[in-house]
């Protein structure tokens, strides 16, 4: 049996790598505490493997094959492709392609029908967090990728039933595996529209406080209708809310929320309690 | 309605060997994407509104990146586009 | 309000289109005769927009974003690529943007997650069954496509629901279109595994016989018993499957079933009675 | 499990211009795919039953008909290879 190990969320903004010093000293040690105390969290939970639902930023998929779900089942997976990302650690990271393709089989099972990859490469969604937490080597990762670039997407409903499928897929899988959950992107931002570089802070703070309250009917509506006004990024949260789904919809506690206006996005942090103790 | 061809060139530009070409011999990479006549002149033209509603908002972005537009240039333009240019295929979805 | 005014199924195998008279004057004059009556009733339809429901054949998709259910939202979509199909006169189709994104964003709002694709090449299998029936020029397509070459694939429940999803967005359609159907593939086959070559004609009229019954559930059931061992290719049965949900599980008549070894396939052809008269 | 190099080599192989280089300049094609020393070995001795284990069965059809192989040898050899070869990937969920 594996073992749900931990569950995690962090924002994933470029400018967090390629302009890392210009929100100036104070603020860059005030996001450090956090990658900080969210890399300590995360290296407390020792996952053998890492279930990392990101978007993919047009490197992978085209409009010739959109996927609106992915899953990553390959042995390996290239590092980020993103000439500004040269500097990262990640060449060739492992995947878990026996938990991958459990995961696979769980949701043909539960009217689910993703796409999947046997080879891919992981772009700066994937990797900026994991630098930034200093995780290196990475443990085993399985990537869920959930279309948040282009409409029509994937409800937040249906993010929360596959949430609950990756449990069911955790739970389920026949071998002793520790498996963690990141999810990456979000909060607010947008990027490329009439907006672009609007941060919304209320959206941001009324967002995270839905997740705490963890009541999933209430954040589902919560952002079936704040979600698109808060910025085209900002449907990221669809990550978070299906990590949030996967733990039970309970046991969110931020750790930072950084809206630097110089990164564009709303960046925030956080990690969820788990209910059983994580031995 | 993403106009693909538009698209296609925007993504491709993703490589920096394909926006070098394209800097260098513009005609000849434009050649190779079949782009209807008043797509090919807002492109030539840098009509950031006209080719915002025909393409994805991350790859106009990056585009403008890539044939070395800066920032401040981009966002002067972009902020004048309308709201939900890039919603248009889910607008039906939306209002369902 | 568009309407559903055909639909129709048709097996697709390659050698009907490489080597036609391999088969004998005798056999060749009796598929004819099947081909024209399903031509007969396909232009009975007259149908504005055809939603065919075909495999990709390793030609637009590939394990590196391979989906399990996609649909050609494209304006045009590509004629088939095959060397061997130089002589089909389908170079470039029309598709219909507007139904078939129509179609997407109704999946979307019913629990299914689709990959989309604005452009794609029609493969034999949209374009063997459109050009044997004399289908020229086709109408505007909307492909959708299953998975039924690689494992895991959609089961057969699901394609029952995604039958159904296809006759609630022809019922939904804000405009005055005539839609059909036309599920390509099957009867039984295998390719490239040690059975290759064999038709499980028992398989082929027991299947027909579920199909005709009209009892969806226990179809599901046979599928889900016989159709693996009946060979890779029988996989597609998932397409006429998927056509007679969206009919309503009634009116199946079998047009044709033609078994030959030279072709490999047992070849079938049917068509749906539909309960509506379609004036 | 698909071996994912070995699936590449096959499906690239479709292009009728792919297969002719491959028949011309073998070495130089196979450089370009990280085959493991195995799979590469399989390839080589083109060993129908190992290769039928890594790839997906559509695949190495066409990868024998490009290659030159007729059918009467593919069928043959493909006859000898046990049930179930293409369908590991989906043992558990179809015991599931
Ligand atoms: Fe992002
Ligand atoms: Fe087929």
């Amino acid at each position: 049996m594996a073992k749900l190990v931990g569950a995690f969320a962090a924002s994933h903004a470029p400018l967090m790598a390629r302009a890392w010093d210009a929100v100036g000293p104070e603020r860059v040690a005030s996001i450090s505490k956090t990658f900080e105390e969210l890399s300590r969290r995360y290296h407390e939970a020792r996952p053998d493997v890492l279930v990392m639902i990101s978007p993919d930023h047009w490197v992978n998929f085209f409009i010739n094959n959109l996927p609106s779900i992915c899953f990553g089942v390959g042995e390996t997976h290239n590092g980020p492709p993103e000439p500004w990302l040269k500097g990262v650690p990640y060449k060739t990271i492992a995947g878990h392609p026996e938990f991958a393709m459990h995961l696979a089989n769980t949701a043909f099972a539960n009217n689910f029908e993703p796409s999947l990859t046997h080879h891919m490469e992981l772009d700066h969604g994937f990797v900026i967090p994991l630098w930034r937490m200093g995780v290196n080597p990475p443990p085993a990762i399985v990537p869920v990728i959930i279309n948040t670039v282009e409409p029509p997407m994937t409800t937040p409903q249906r993010c929360v039933e596959l949430g609950r499928l990756i449990r069911k897929a955790i739970d389920s899988f026949p071998g002793d595996l520790r498996v963690a959950i990141m999810a990456t992107g979000g909060l607010s931002h947008s990027i490329g529209e009439h907006d672009m570089g609007r941060i919304d802070e209320q959206f941001d703070m009324d967002c995270m406080a839905e997740f705490k309250t963890g009541n999933i009917e209430q954040l589902v509506r919560f952002l079936d209708q704040r979600m698109e006004p808060a910025g085209n990024g900002t449907a990221e949260v669809r990550n978070w809310l299906t990590a949030h789904a996967a733990v039970g919809g309970k046991g969110f506690d931020m750790i930072g929320y950084h809206p630097y206006q110089e990164w564009y996005v709303g960046c925030g942090f956080a990690s969820w309690v788990l209910p059983q103790a994580a031995a | 309605m993403r106009d693909y061809w538009l698209s296609k060139l925007m993504f491709d530009l993703q490589q920096p060997a394909a926006a070098e070409e394209f800097k260098a011999n513009r005609e000849a990479v434009l050649a190779r994407y079949p782009l209807k006549p008043e797509v090919r002149a807002a492109v030539d033209a840098d009509d950031v509104t006209t080719l915002a509603k025909l393409v994805n908002p991350y790859l106009i972005r990056f585009y403008f990146f890539a044939v070395g537009r800066n920032e401040a240039w981009f966002l002067e333009r972009i902020r004048k586009t309308g709201p939900a240019a890039s919603n248009a295929a889910n607008k039906e979805a939306a209002h369902g």
